[in-house]
């Protein structure tokens, strides 16, 4: 039977809360309405409202809670409508949860859900992609799942990880991608990156929905007879470096691929990682595919120019295969 | 070509008499219902309108009772349900349709879609999506209307679910702490999307609040235009006075899912049948025809060359071209065209 | 080794006499009174202590009044001028100093300075800098009780000036519609580090907020330790019968500078004078005196004692090493040792 | 007169209130009291209530009523108390004032100041270098001045800017850096990087304090015949790259210094955009000299650990030098 991406998040979560009576879910028309993107259909009805909590419209709030809730020892899991509203909550998640357990040994079990990414004609403010400010705060752990089966398995993990975990689930894989996935109980470690493609000439490291992109374009440079390794990050922090060197160790030709803007992006940190320890392999310029440096455009012509894409990543391939 | 009525948009509302203010009321409520029907109803559904679609179904009264209250020099912030106040400040309802279905001619060139839409030139700020973001926003706008010596006000709109966002508590204290001309409009339709108003706050009105930052308050019938229209000029006159905030509580209902994809199943039945009853429109058309101060037959033909101003409007839109992707990189910075 | 004397932390302030009651609150108020003296105008005079020194001066009577109001399963949130409430939950004056100095045996082991330290398993919790932060947290909390079905309560302490923060009121919001036990305990001390409390909000009291979350509120005397003791009392039991969250404001005077480096000259020298005639101490002695519940030797001898604790205290944690660099990377995360 | 770097921007402010009418300060004590720091000091005296204003403790407010007052043509000057607090600000920045333009031609002429860094024994809230967060958010400019003339300068030139500036000052420097500066009235342009020291060997690419640990550096291994250029970038939005580049292919040896913490901070966009652009030119592996990755302690030996100094410096500039 193939499960959906969405699919899948919501069997790990339900699975965790039967498996564990302290987790607990708390956000914005989760019980009820079973969540905007219906991530947590049928939790209330499962569990109850003790345990399925429709809260007001206080996304500080709801992060604060879970932050109060995890210290004494429930293991909250936290909505975000959608990651853009996460700035709302962005002092708590930054200052509070991160610094808890470095300052005064405090663990904060929580995981912050968070649906992120365009292509869904959501405009600046139901499009965003910004995980790299968690990834520049130490203390978070940020996980980015790009298949059903890593969603789930990332998910249980967050939800049993005793650090505050940032959850990306990219919106437009919700209901695009389905695959047949282990059945029953299974987690995926948070911090191990995954080969996603096994290739020779030319790594691309990526994440969340550009996973895809990136198996699209190896596909197509396959006949061309350039072998694309794709290595799927699936956890920005903690990251993987030992997997990224190894292939870049391997193929010598790295791009880094994702959708968030350029400037500032992880995308830098990935490089800088590969530039500095993995020099004396490169036999060219590591590049970037990223947005550019706009906000997220409304209009399908401006969002189809703003998001990174097969044509534009081929290009970049062609042109580093060929250097 | 009879584009709109012009007159009503133009003419200073101070002026008008009960009957021809009573006129503009219908025309902007129900072009704003009609304009609406379209963009949920119709241009959502044949996907010619993608991305979220909020309408103000049966709380039209709230923008064009305080909208039209308002002087044209008074800064609006409109929330996502009062597209009312977008056609009082001239806005047509082609660049409204140009705007949702992502087009140059919509306000922000397809760069945002739906209410996400704004003209300083008008008064007219753009909301961003976070519920009550506007609220400090307006506050400052406010301040400076102070600061420069000016005694226009700043009208900010918001539902009951965004009082509970910090940034509704942080924005109102600091513009009663500055006694900033803010007259602040709140459309109670009892749901901030599926949550019902207990959920959402512990208190019974969010009037309630007011004397938390020593401001007035009052509670209106938000299905009441001529009651909102009443209560937005007490509340411009304080604000214009330099005796600071004042806070309108318009009890009303949202007579539609959040958005154009939810169906709203967990609304009870019966409260839909029962504010169906109330309908502002209806309601301002029976006093109007009570006072005599319109027929049935003007009233009708009120309704049927909105109809057709709106047909024409959707026509004009959907001429208007798609932005160019050599667009994209333009104007996140001055000077970049 | 007379380290402390430990029996007024021990022993259920709930079966104390009068008598007894009084004399744990002197006590900690003189302890937290003693130890806030040596650290703002010794040690951070001497360069020993660095960074941010706040302290509760004229407020003492706030933490050891609800502190000892709180049954030892409640849980504390203290902001900076709570000291007595770690003393307490049995935290001891060297830790405190220690802390302060940066050196393992604080509560932090260096890592964090000054307040901004906890231990879960004592039940307290550590502030982060951003005022009323740790309101939401402590709301969160409280329904963790709730949901666990303990009737334990959480209290939270903020300032005057914290009121303005949104997280305040979102975590205030919050605490009410979901009826969790929290008491939150304000400390008005009528300045919010320059800034006075009619720039701060723009109504008399914090109390009168509390109606615009369905909450009762209580203003208390500040400076009356029995009074916070009795009116904590009546707002854990209120929140501990499932009702929901209560608000005790009490009214004191910050008699200090915001921190050790601030000299407070836009506080008018007239206020200090009055408000020194109204020490919490000095107030809470004189009634022990009047009811005779402790002899002027007696109280003498408590304040001797306190002295000697404090100065041994103080050597104790100078001796206490610095974190070796080495530790800077440990803990970040689980299994970093 | 040597002018101290906090005399240089309050010189810089009071300059432009009386040049534009326009212009007013608001925040927390900065009015009667002048200002955590006394950065405003004197200002209210000379400007009066109107035009300076202690708010309640409300960043976001804060932030918020500026831009607002800016829709309505005037220049706020916000100040944070410290950096560290722009957290509670964050969704009024990233999502208010930096998308308006781009979304509807509205500009926001705020500028944010925020004082920043360690070195003051501050803690974890009182000592963050947080400027990644803004670099990565399309539409706003951050600047970080590292001399007393760039500081007045640049605040001069923020207040004049069109667009939302957040301006970092670092504390450590406020009363530290005295110099000559120009007198009266000047601007630096925002975007432009400056050449603090002319090298040969090797380049440190660097902005705010740490230009100053890099100048240490540079006098020391000039007597072992090294000798270092220094990038001072003074804003990192734009990013002078034109500047970064030339350098590079001069020397052939980059180090990017900052004192923020390593992962995703802005060290991995300059080493990227120095990867990519100037691949050809490198001689060594890209190194980043950065605080780790951890909240920031407050005892001394621990802060010290923490903070990039010349030691750290020194030992991979000696390294890259001989590779
Ligand atoms: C900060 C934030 N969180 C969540 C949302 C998603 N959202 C959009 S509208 C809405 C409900 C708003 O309710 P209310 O303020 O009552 O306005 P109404 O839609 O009822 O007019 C929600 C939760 C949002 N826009 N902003
Ligand atoms: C969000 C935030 N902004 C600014 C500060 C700086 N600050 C520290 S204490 C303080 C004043 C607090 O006033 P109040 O809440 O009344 O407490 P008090 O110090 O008077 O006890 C300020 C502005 C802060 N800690 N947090
Ligand atoms: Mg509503
Ligand atoms: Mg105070």
């Amino acid at each position: 039977m193939l499960t959906s991406y969405v699919e899948a998040i919501r069997e790990g979560i339900l699975e965790e809360m039967e498996r564990d009576p302290n987790v607990f879910l708390l956000g914005e028309d989760i019980g009820v309405y079973g969540g905007a993107f219906k991530v947590t259909a049928g939790a209330l009805e499962r569990f109850g409202a003790r345990r399925v909590i429709d809260t007001p419209i206080s996304e500080s709030a709801i992060v604060g809670a879970a932050i109060g809730a995890s210290f004494m020892g429930l293991r909250p899991v936290a909505e975000m409508q959608f990651a853009d509203f996460i700035s709302c909550a962005f002092d708590q998640i930054v200052n509070f949860a991160a610094k808890c357990r470095y300052r005064w040994n405090a663990p904060v079990p929580i995981v912050v859900r968070a649906p992120c990414g365009g292509g869904i004609h959501g405009g600046p403010f139901h499009s965003q992609q910004n995980e790299a400010w968690f990834a520049h705060t130490p203390g978070l752990k940020v996980v980015l799942p790009a298949t059903a089966r890593d969603a789930k398995g990332l998910i249980k993990a967050a939800i049993r990880d005793n650090d505050p975990v940032i959850f990306f689930e990219h919106k437009a894989l919700y209901r695009k991608i389905k695959e047949e996935i282990p059945p029953g109980d299974y987690t995926v470690p948070i911090g191990k990156a995954a080969i996603h493609r096994v290739g020779r000439d030319l790594t691309i490291v990526t994440y969340s929905a550009m996973v895809h992109v990136a198996a699209q374009v190896a596909e197509i440079v396959a006949r061309e007879g350039i072998s694309l390794e794709i290595v799927d990050l699936r956890t920005l922090v903690p990251f993987d470096e030992a997997t990224v060197l190894e292939s870049v160790r391997k193929t010598s030709k790295v791009i880094v691929l994702h959708e968030a803007t350029m400037t500032g992006g992880f995308g830098g940190e990935i490089v800088a990682r590969i530039t500095e320890k993995a020099f004396e392999y490169l036999d060219g310029p590591v590049l970037r595919v990223t947005a550019p440096d706009t906000p997220v455009p409304y209009s399908p012509p401006l969002e189809a120019a703003f998001l990174p894409d097969a044509d534009k990543l081929l290009a970049k391939v062609r042109w580093l295969a060929a250097y | 070509m009879p584009v709109a009525k012009p007159e009503p948009a133009r003419k200073n509302a101070f002026q008008s008499t009960d009957a021809e203010l009573s006129r503009k009321f219908l025309y902007y409520m129900a072009l704003m219902r009609e304009v609406e029907e379209r963009i949920e109803r119709r241009l959502y559904r044949q996907g010619k309108v993608l991305g979220g679609v909020y309408v103000g179904r049966g709380q039209e009264a709230i923008p064009v009772g305080s909208g039209l209250a308002a002087r044209p020099d008074d800064i609006f912030f409109p929330s996502h349900r009062d597209l009312a106040l977008y056609f009082i400040r001239g806005v047509t309802p082609k660049q409204v349709f140009a705007q949702y279905m992502g087009r140059r001619d919509g306000l922000t060139q397809g760069r945002d879609g739906n209410m996400h839409m704004g003209d300083l030139s008008k008064g007219l700020v753009a909301i961003i999506s976070a519920m009550a973001a506007s609220v400090p926003v307006a506050a400052g706008a406010a301040m400076a209307l102070k600061y420069q010596g000016k005694d226009s006000v700043v009208f900010v709109y918001f539902g009951d679910g965004a009082t509970s966002r910090g940034d509704w508590h942080e924005g109102i204290n600091l513009a009663t702490v500055q006694k900033a001309p803010l007259v602040l409009v709140c459309n109670n339709n009892q749901y901030a999307y599926s949550t019902p108003l207990d959920k959402q706050m512990a208190c019974a009105n969010v009037a309630d609040r007011a004397p938390g930052y020593g401001m007035p308050a009052e509670i209106v019938d938000g299905n009441d235009v001529w009651a909102i229209y009443e209560a937005a000029k007490r509340a411009a006159a304080h604000a214009r006075a330099g005796l600071g905030p004042y806070l309108i509580e318009c009890k009303t209902f949202r007579m539609t899912g959040h958005s154009a994809h939810d169906p709203a199943d967990y609304v009870p039945k019966d409260l839909f049948q029962k504010w169906s009853q109330r309908c502002p429109i209806q309601q301002l058309e029976k006093r109007m025809l009570d006072n005599s101060w319109a027929s049935r037959q003007e009233i009708d033909a009120l309704h049927q060359q909105i109809k057709q101003e709106v047909d024409q409007a959707i026509e004009q839109a959907e001429q208007s071209p798609y932005p160019d992707p050599s667009e994209l990189l333009l104007r996140v910075y001055e000077n970049e065209a």
